[in-house]
This record gives structure tokens, C-alpha cells and sequence, in this order.
């Protein structure tokens, strides 16, 4: 309407694949879908939970978007580093998380993952590499990029891989850490999830270019690379190569996964300035109803899938049950983890 | 005069003015198609268009310095940034070049320009969404600060803040905008620089800002049924900062208490603090006390942010066993 | 040495021509010369009063680059705005400002344009449409973006025209204002002379693309325009063309001009960290030189030539005896002009 | 015992750092090959070889969240941003992420890295290259915040910010590069949070920071000709504060005067002001004065930059006529 590009259409086959490994072993993708599986019951739990009030913030869920994480958190080393971003469930969780430190975190719970310190837009998991989700927008990039530079240095053979928006890809951020990253020939991934929308402005209205992170990697020198962020072979291919291409000290890389969020932007957005002709169209490629078709299609049987379905179920539901079981945080914690020294002592 | 919501009345004193000054153009984030992610710009979009109320990418170096281009040349901008913690990403535009370029030119440029945020805590939102900022843009020389406590002050403020020719940061409390207050009909515009006396006592002066008012009319209200009888002053700008009407009243009742939202250190109320410390050193009966959140980022649970502000009891618990 | 790109050379003249109209009137060309010339005797009379100590902050000079101020100012109608940087005497003094108001800043005098309160770095010149020059790299160029907004608004055909160096290309405000000023279609003309070097780093070992903003066009859907930055017909014919196309609303332009300092970053730089057959290189394409050149076979004579000469001088003699008879600027200017009424008064 | 300028003592306490902790790096804009453009790093290219001192784009926001990332996974970054008033531009990565991770993660995060940086007037700069801003990184709970006076406690508290395991905000005053002073011979190191009595007096406490310590200093002398003896405190770390150091001197003076060089509003001196009006109320014999520049961006010309800064003349007649 008042901007000079468009919304990005859902996008043609050919122009983004390409990734997908042309084999992939069973136990790959049995686990491919197992991941989706998961933060799909979680996220839904989680808004669950949040009708029933007992989630106090807000909450932004990657639910429709699981491919991108699965596909990512598949390829990478258990030492690889993630950044991500306030919708940030999925990416920690995928490196291995407990799904009980997340799900008490929403609540509030002192078993939460941070304490209750952070909430929702903050989980970290470090002993998995989750490095953080930042719910500045952009801010994680540049620090990225220094986890990289750090795995660099130490000559450690990690990558950092940094998910974000495509609203993100507007803010000077994405500029300077993507400009960084190739000068010193970082060993990071940038993954943009587009899912045509900010909060509740399409891309389009307010970007210079189509694809607002594919359409930009020239100018930092980067191939163009984009992928069908619902398709989690294809990721886990794309991200494969990529990784490897970083491990091996070839520089950094910027891809762009075009995806479509199911719901709203955060908890209380229902998501209605979307066309419902677009929503149809998205809601035809979830994720997951098409990779479990596919392996169907491969020959798998709905039984062991089912079973993977009912095995995540479970442990979402334990993971609730241990959650709510949880207590308030002291509030004595408020004063501590200002400082190293597990403090606030800003004065003698 | 009619209720409204402290969040409608945002919308009633864009639209006043808006519909008074065709100059007047709003930018941001969401505000418009959306009507703003707090709900505070609806129907503003329909009724003037989108030329001026107009969505922005996620830019918010490009939003402010837009908005500082167009008021050196014509324009009276109004531009929203979303959460005021996204302040620090503009912080640069803010700080270094709106607020200094009049000064710079030595009077060349002018810059009639508003800034509004949704400020403070309350939320659940965690450290990077819930702070209180308007103590950092307090200490740039250069801005014009403002954060209204209810509804007909938002009103009234924020067309002041419209019509005045220096750039005005105007922080709207989002644990306020569901609050309800009556704003008089038709056009209403309040002066800055212009404090409010919202309870008068004889015994001490407690001095609150946004959604500390409240809580200190409550917590007063608690001191007087003690026999504690406690004068509040709603600061409602802290620049221009209405001193004359803090130091008379501490004149009379020779105490001063604050009370801030922000975390301790260089907060506003240590600027009031040490003025009065210095120009009614010997009308003071006892120590200047000021409570604020403690030094830290805010935590998310809700049991630990509602611990973390200053509460009521908290407010009344500090004035009621102070020496 | 520690980055991926290269210093960019000399440009091949195939690569930045294409711009200078086939003809230009007599008139045009006096007074392009006369321009270049002004900036020149008026900035080495700065620097010899920088010698004698009477220059006190620091100051940022054009020697070298003054094609560029020369061209674009010659290029803009009146009312036009520009938006520069510190390096910013060519581009105020192009505009029509007072010489004795820009040399009695520098003087940090009372006469000065700024009464002394900006000094070097922050010459504005509101009557000539000068908008201001900024010494936070970046910062400007969505400044002059709102200022094209405000144009655009007030339809009253106005273009903004904004400065800036190599260096600012890396650096967040650069992407945010393009992209805006793309999705806006404000009429905004952003100017890049890529001298080479940001202050003593060579601009090539930290960006990613070889043409800092040239080869970034395209990530905000802009044609690709890299211009001879020592050729003031090349400068005046491009500025001419993308300054017409912004006024008829077609939309903003990012122009590359490549240029080289004649001396240091700043006052007391000798630019020593620059190879000696690079400077040898440049100082043979010294763009008065050059163009005295071409008017002569072109049958200008060179007594009009010298008069143009010395008519300067004269000037830049008149001002700087001018600005050294201004007076200190009195104490009481302190608290002045903070805020729209003329004063200070953050209190009652 | 050797004398070292204030600008070799950067060089010499980074050195010492690098030396002893291969996780040491170093990051900045013309840090490297060219030594800084206050040449306060030159030789340590040469010496600890480009990768752990390496130049970068004009990028802040790159630079800091380098730092940043780096910092929480293994290395000990020094990031400089050429001029303090930069961090404008990268204060969302330094206020909203340096500041709060470490609190949002409880402590699975931990960032041990210094920005430095050139702080301060007096080089007729103008207003947004000389702004002394040690109190905006005060203002936020997280921050560690360092400036020293002299070119032994540049060299110590240096060394100290880069062993220390909480981000680091370092200010160096650039009006202060070229002084010198005795630094001891050998590995130094000083402690964080410990403020320096510079001159011990009888009659009223002046507490200073960075170049306004020899200010202070300068109008105590004539202070104590006039027979007025004044204690001088060098504050040296803004957080940690060493409170007890300053209510010790104020509880035997009963007078406090601070010396900043910010502009007026929320300065560090405000809250100091405001804990001794709370704590030693009762035992202040007159009013607490902040001697401040005034609230104003800073001006250029010499004539009015020296005449804005507090000179060592204001010092003394404002303690001289003080009631
Ligand atoms: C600097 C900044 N500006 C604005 C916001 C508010 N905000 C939070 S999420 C969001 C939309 C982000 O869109 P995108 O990058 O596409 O990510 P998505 O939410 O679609 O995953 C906005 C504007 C923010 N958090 N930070
Ligand atoms: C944000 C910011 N970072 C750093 C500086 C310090 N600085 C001033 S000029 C300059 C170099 C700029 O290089 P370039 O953009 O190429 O312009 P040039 O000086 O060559 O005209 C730097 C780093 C600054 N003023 N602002
Ligand atoms: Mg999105
Ligand atoms: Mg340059």
C-alpha cells in the first residue's frame, strides 16, 4: 500500500530447492521428524497454557516454522553455537534443552530455565550451545558473529548459527554484523525464517527488495540462497553445506528460508490482517502433515511414527506436570546474577 | 468531560492535533494498518490517511532521524518507537543529533518534534521490555521529557508536547493505558514544565512520576490513616522540571521522599534529591529518602517483577519507619 | 592485510564515464572551475591558519575532492538541501555560505555561522539550504531522508542531497536510510566519495565488496553508478540526472564518486600510512589541475582562468581578515539556544 | 618507579594484560595498524601480531556485539570506541545486552570484556565528540564503570577491568593523554571500587573524577590559603562505588561538594548527593553542592568550552562562598 515492494508470494519449487541431500538415512530423518514433532507439542501446550492464563507474559511461537529449527539443529555439532531470537522456543529447545526448564520458564516457575529471571524472549541453554535469545531486534547478529570470531581464535572448529526475522533484515544490525562476518571470514550462519511478516506489516510493504535477506546477500559478496523453510530436508541439507563450508574456513553464509507462521506474532495477536486466501494456501504446507507424508510415501510406517508422535506427547506432558509443579521464584533471587560474583553490589 | 482510557486518550490528542495542524505526520512501527501493538493509534490511519500515519520498517535510527529531517524542513512529526526500551538502538539520533543540533547551530535549526514510547515495567516482559528510561533522556541537555500519569495529562501532554518547538521524549506508561480517568471535552492542552499537586499534607512530600503516582496516593492514603499526612507531587515533566513547586512544598513540610520506577542509580529522583539537598538543606526536618527499584534488570516472573518495583507497602513501610 | 577486499585502485575510465554531458555551456564550466577553486583557496588558507594555531579544534579538509561539492553543487536548484559530514567546508561553501562566517568558526570567533558553538565539524547554513554537517558517521543520512520526506509531503519539489565517505558505508544508518528512503520513494540523492580511506585504514580491508556502495545498490533495488569522483562535468552531469529524476518523483539514488584526499584524515594526520605510489598516482589526476587542462583545450584562456584565480583569493583574503578581527564569543552564549526560546531553562 | 604518560599507560596496561592471557584481544577502528587515533595502542600490532589486535569497519554495533559474543565463549575482548560519545551509536548492544544478559540468563552468561574509550572535553571538538558520558553507563545495572585521573591507576585499574569477569566500561579522558606520572615498575594491578583520598582535609570533602581531580585538587590548594582544607577523592570507579571511602571523609568534614563534568542533570554526582542526604543527614553542617557544566550540549570555540567546563576558579569560588 504504501510501500514499493510486495508481499513475497509462496515461492515457486524451483527456486528453492536444491539443498535437499538426493538420499538421507532413515534414522536422519526418523529424528528430522521427531524434532518437528516435539516443538510442535510443546508450542501447542504453551498456548494452551497460555489460554489458561498461567503463562504471564508474552510469547511468540514458531509454530508452522518447526522445519527450519529441525532441519538446522540436525546438521549442526553438538558444540555449534545458536543465537536466536525472542521466538526463540523451538531453536533451544532443538539443541537440547530441558523441555521442563523451557515450559517452567513460561510459567514464572523458579525449576525455569533462567530462573524466571528471563522468561519466554530470553531462553538460553548454554551448556547446549543455546547462547541466547535476544528480543532486540537485530541485536544478536553482531553478537554472533563474535561467538564466531571467538570459535575462530580458539581454532575450536565451531559454528555460530544466528536465526532471525525478515523484519530484521531492515535494521542496521544485519548490516554491520553481515559486513563484519565476511571481512574477518567469520565461521557463522545467518538464517533468515521469512514468514512474510514483522509483527502485523507484511515484508513487502516496507522492504527494498523481494526477498529481504537473499536479495542483499550481494552485497556483502555472498551467494544468493534461498530455501523452503517448511521443508525440513531441504534445510538440513542447505544448512549441511553451509556449516561444512564455515567449519572449513571458508567464511560465512546468508540464507534465507521462506516460511509462514501459523498464528499470531505473540500470544495475543490472532493474526487477522493476513489474507485469508494466503493463510489457506500456507496452512495447505505444514511442515509437518507433508514430511509425514513423504515418509509415508518413502515407505515408513505410520505406526513408528505414531509412536514418535505419542513418545513427544509424553514428555511434553511430563514436562507440564513438572513445570506447574514448580515454585515461585524467591524473591530473593531479584538482587542476584547482576555480577560474576553472583551479586548486585554496586556499592560498598 | 468523559472517561477514557489512558490508551484512547493517546489517540484523542494525536487526533486533536492532527486534525488541528495538517503539518502534524505520524510514523512507527505497526501504528498504522494495525493501529499500534498497544492499541493506542487506531482509526487514526482512516481518518488521516496513509501519508501521514504511515508504517515503517524495523528502522528505528531511520524512524527518528525521518523524523528529525522532516521537522528542520516543514513537518511536526510524531514518531512512535515501540517499546521505549528501543530507545538505545536510536539512542545516537536521539542523543547525539536531535537534541544537540539546535545548540550546534546556534539556533539555525529547530526541531518541533515528539518521540513517543510505551515505558516501564509491569508486564512480564523481562529486562529488554519493561525498563523505566526516561531518566537517560533526562540527562541529555537538549530534550524535552515528559511521562503523563493519566488519562486527561496524556491528552493534554502530549498536544503541548505537539505544539512546542523543541523535541519533546514522551513516555506513556504501559501499565497504564488500561487505567480510566475523565478528560474534559473538547480541545485540551496542559502546559509543560507545570507539576501537579495530587494530594495535599502537611507532614512530608512525596514526589512520584507515571505509574508511581498511584502507588503513592495509595501508600499516602495508608500514611494518613497512621496520622502521617503526606503531600504527592505528580512531576509530569522532568524537562522542563517544575522545582518551584517540589521546593515550596518541602518547604512546608520539610521532608522529601521519591519515588522512582527506575533502578537506583542516576535516576531522576537523585537530580530532585540533590537539588533540594543543596537549596533547602535548612528547611529539611530529616533525611531525603528515594525509593526505586533496586539496581538491577528487571526479572520477568511476575512474582519477581511485582517484588521488584517500589510497591505500596513498600512506599508505605519506607515513609512510615523513616527517622 | 587482515580483510578480504582490496584497495580499490584508480578506476579504469571505462568503468566511471557515461555521465558528463556531450556539451556544456561556457557559463557552467567558469563556473564549475570557479567552485573548485574557491573550496581549494579557501581550504588551504584554513590549513595555513591551522599552522599558525588559530585554527583550535580539529578540522577535516576536501583538498582533493573538491569536484564532487563542485558538481553536485552546480547541479542543485536553491532550495535543495545537503547533507554532509565534518569534511563539510567544500560542501557548506558551495551552497552560497558566508566564507568569512565558515572561516570565523573555525576561528571559534563570535562572527563565526555557528557563533562558535559548533565549530569545523558542524557548519549549517539554513538560509542556503545547508542543512547541517554531522560528525557521527552514519547519522546523517536518515536525517536527509526525513528531510526528502518532508519535501515530498510539502510537494514542494525539493531534493535532498547527502554526503558522506567510504567508511560510513559499513555502518548501520547507511542500510536503514536506503532502505526507507527506497520503500518511501523520497527524492534523496545519497553521495558516497570513496576516497579510499576511512581515518588511516584503508577502506578496502574492512568491507566486503570492492565498491563500498556501489556494489550495494542493488541490495535496495538501486542501479549500480560509480563516477569519476575528480571530474566535475562527470559529477555535474550525474547529479543532474538522479537530482531530476528524485524531483519527478522516480525516487532516491545512491551514487559512488571515487576521489582521493590531497592530505591527512584530520588536522594533524599525515597521511603517512598511505603508499607513496598510490598518493603519486592520485595527485597526478588532481581535479583543478585536470580540469584547468581540459578548459584550455577546450579554448578558455588562461587569463580568464587567472582572474577566476584571483578573484577567489581575494575573497578568501577578505574573509579570513574578516573572521581574524571577529571577537572571542562572549560566555553568555553558553546557555543559549538549547531550546526554541533562545535559552537553557530545563528548570524553574 | 618510571613516568609515563596517561596515553603510554594505556599501551603499557594493555600490554601487561596481553602478555600475561593469550584470551586477550583487542578490537577498534585504527587500533592496529595506525595505534589509535589517540595513539594510546601503538606498538601492540607489532608485538601480539594482527590477530588478537585487529582494526575494523566503522561499525559500533559490530564492534561491541564482537565483544560481546566473544566474551561468552571464551575470550577476554578490549573493544575501543574512538570518542565516548560513539557509544550512542552500539548502546542497545551495550545497555539492553552487555548490561542484562548475565542477569536475564542467571548467570549461565558471563562477559569479561572493557570497552575504553575517549571520554571528555577540552579539545574543542564540540558537542558530539567530547561529552563526558561515564554517568549514562552508570544509569544501567550491569555495568562496571572506570575512569581514572592519573597514569598509574590507567595502567592498574586497566589491568583490573580486564581480569575482572563483569563487562567493563572504561574512560579514558582524552584532555588527560598527555599528562604524565609515576607508574610502578612491574606488573600492576589495582582493584575495582576503590576510590583514592588525593588530599586529606579538615573542613569539607571535594569528591572528583578523571580531569576534573586535578581541577579539585588545584582549587584545594587555594582553598587552604584562604584556611579552608579540603579532603580530596578521586572516585576512580563509578561502579562499584566506594560509598564507604566517601560518607568516611564526609562523616569528619560535614560538607560534600562534587566536581562533574557532565551536564548538569542525573550525574553521578546527583547520586552521591542523594546517599549522603540519606545517610548522613544528621551530620552535614550546610547544603551539598554539585559544581557541574552546565545543561548544555557542549560548545566548540576555546572561549566557550573553557568557560563551560568547571575551572579550578568555579571550584574554589563556589567552596569559598558557600554558606
Ligand atoms: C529494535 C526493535 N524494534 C522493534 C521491536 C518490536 N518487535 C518485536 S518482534 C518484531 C517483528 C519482527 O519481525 P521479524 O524479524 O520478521 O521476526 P518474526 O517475529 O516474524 O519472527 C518487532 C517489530 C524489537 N523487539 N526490537
Ligand atoms: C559512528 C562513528 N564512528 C567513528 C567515528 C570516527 N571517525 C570520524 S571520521 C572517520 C572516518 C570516516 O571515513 P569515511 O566515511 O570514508 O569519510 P572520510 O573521512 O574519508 O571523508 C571515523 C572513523 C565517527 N565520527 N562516528
Ligand atoms: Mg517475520
Ligand atoms: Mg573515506
Amino acid at each position: 500500500m504504501t510501500g514499493a515492494g510486495e508481499t513475497t508470494e509462496v515461492p515457486a519449487q524451483s527456486e528453492v530447492t536444491g539443498y535437499a541431500p538426493a538420499e538421507l538415512d532413515r534414522t536422519t530423518r526418523l529424528e528430522l521428524y521427531r524434532k518437528m514433532v516435539a516443538l510442535r507439542l510443546f508450542e501447542q501446550r504453551a498456548y494452551d497454557l497460555f489460554l489458561q492464563n498461567l503463562v504471564k507474559g508474552t510469547s511468540h511461537l514458531s509454530l508452522g516454522q518447526e522445519a527450519v529449527a529441525a532441519g538446522f539443529g540436525q546438521a549442526m555439532r553438538a558444540d555449534d553455537y545458536t543465537f536466536c531470537t525472542y521466538r526463540g522456543h523451538a531453536h533451544t529447545l532443538v539443541r537440547g534443552a530441558s523441555m521442563t526448564g523451557v515450559m517452567a520458564e513460561l510459567l514464572g516457575r523458579s525449576n525455569g530455565i533462567l530462573g524466571g529471571k528471563g522468561g519466554s524472549m530470553h531462553l538460553t541453554s548454554v551448556e547446549h550451545y543455546a547462547m541466547g535469545s535476544y528480543a532486540i531486534v537485530g541485536a544478536h547478529m553482531p553478537i554472533a558473529a563474535g561467538a564466531a570470531w571467538s570459535a575462530m581464535e580458539r581454532d575450536s572448529g565451531q559454528v555460530a548459527v544466528c536465526f532471525f526475522g525478515d523484519g530484521t533484515t531492515n535494521i542496521g544490525a544485519f548490516h554491520e554484523a553481515l559486513n563484519l562476518a565476511v571481512v574477518w571470514k567469520l565461521p557463522v550462519v545467518f538464517v533468515c525464517e521469512n514468514n512474510l511478516y514483522m509483527e502485523y506489516t507484511p515484508i513487502g510493504s516496507v522492504t527494498a527488495v523481494p526477498s529481504p535477506a537473499a536479495d542483499r546477500a550481494s552485497a556483502y559478496g555472498l551467494e544468493r540462497v534461498l530455501v523452503d523453510g517448511n521443508d525440513p530436508d531441504e534445510l538440513y541439507g542447505c544448512a549441511s553445506r553451509f556449516l561444512e563450508r564455515a567449519r572449513d574456513g571458508d567464511g560465512p553464509a546468508l540464507i534465507e528460508a521462506l516460511t509462514y507462521r501459523k498464528g499470531g506474532h505473540s500470544r495475543a495477536d490472532p493474526g487477522k490482517y493476513r489474507p485469508d486466501d494466503e493463510v489457506e494456501r500456507w496452512m495447505a504446507r505444514d511442515p509437518i502433515d507433508l514430511y509425514r507424508g513423504r515418509l509415508l510415501e518413502l515407505g515408513f510406517g505410520a505406526p513408528e511414527l505414531d509412536e514418535i508422535d505419542s513418545g513427544e506427547l509424553a514428555a511434553v506432558d511430563r514436562a507440564t506436570q513438572e513445570a506447574k509443579d514448580g515454585q515461585a521464584p524467591d524473591v530473593g533471587a531479584i538482587e542476584t546474577q547482576v555480577f560474576a560474583d553472583g551479586g548486585n553490589a554496586w556499592r560498598n | 468531560m468523559a472517561e477514557l482510557s489512558y490508551r484512547d486518550a493517546v489517540a484523542a490528542g494525536l487526533a486533536q492535533e492532527m486534525e488541528r495542524d495538517d503539518t502534524v505526520y505520524m510514523i512507527g512501527e505497526d501504528i498504522a494498518a494495525a493501529g499500534g501493538v498497544f492499541k493506542a493509534t487506531p482509526g487514526l490511519l482512516e481518518r488521516f490517511g496513509p501519508r501521514r500515519v504511515r508504517d515503517t520498517p524495523i528502522s528505528e535510527e531511520a524512524i527518528t532521524g525521518a523524523a528529525m529531517g522532516a521537522a528542520m524542513t516543514g513537518l511536526r512529526p510524531v514518531a512512535e518507537l515501540m517499546f521505549s526500551d528501543f530507545i538505545a538502538t536510536c539512542w545516537d539520533i536521539i542523543a547525539n543529533q536531535i537534541a544537540k543540533t539546535r545548540y550546534m547551530t546556534d539556533g539555525q535549526i529547530t526541531l518541533p518534534l515528539v518521540i513517543r514510547t510505551a515505558n516501564g515495567a509491569g508486564s512480564r516482559f523481562g529486562a529488554q521490555h519493561s525498563q523505566s528510561l526516561e531518566n537517560w533522556a533526562m540527562a541529555v541537555p537538549g530534550l524535552k521529557v515528559v511521562a503523563p500519569s493519566t488519562p486527561a495529562d496524556v491528552k493534554g501532554l502530549l498536544a503541548a508536547s505537539i505544539r512546542d518547538d523543541d523535541p519533546v521524549m514522551f513516555f506513556e506508561h504501559k501499565s497504564l493505558y488500561a487505567t480510566k480517568g475523565d478528560v474534559p471535552d473538547g480541545e485540551h492542552v496542559e502546559e509543560l514544565g507545570v507539576a501537579k499537586v495530587r494530594r495535599e499534607g502537611s507532614d512530608a512530600t512525596i514526589v512520584a512520576l507515571a505509574a508511581m503516582v498511584p502507588r503513592a496516593l495509595d501508600a499516602a492514603e495508608r500514611l494518613a490513616a497512621d496520622g502521617i499526612d503526606c503531600t504527592v507531587i505528580d512531576v509530569r515533566s522532568l524537562v522542563p522540571l517544575d522545582t518551584q513547586t517540589i521546593l515550596g512544598s518541602v518547604r512546608s513540610t520539610s521532608r522529601l521522599y521519591t519515588v522512582e520506577e527506575n533502578p537506583r542509580l542516576c535516576g531522576w529522583g537523585a537530580e530532585i534529591a540533590s537539588i533540594v539537598a543543596e537549596e533547602l538543606f535548612y528547611d529539611l526536618d530529616g533525611p531525603i529518602v528515594r525509593i526505586t527499584t533496586p539496581h538491577v534488570p528487571l526479572p520477568a516472573a511476575d512474582a519477581l517483577e511485582d517484588a521488584t518495583l517500589p510497591t505500596v507497602e513498600r512506599i508505605y513501610q519506607t515513609i512510615k519507619n523513616s527517622d
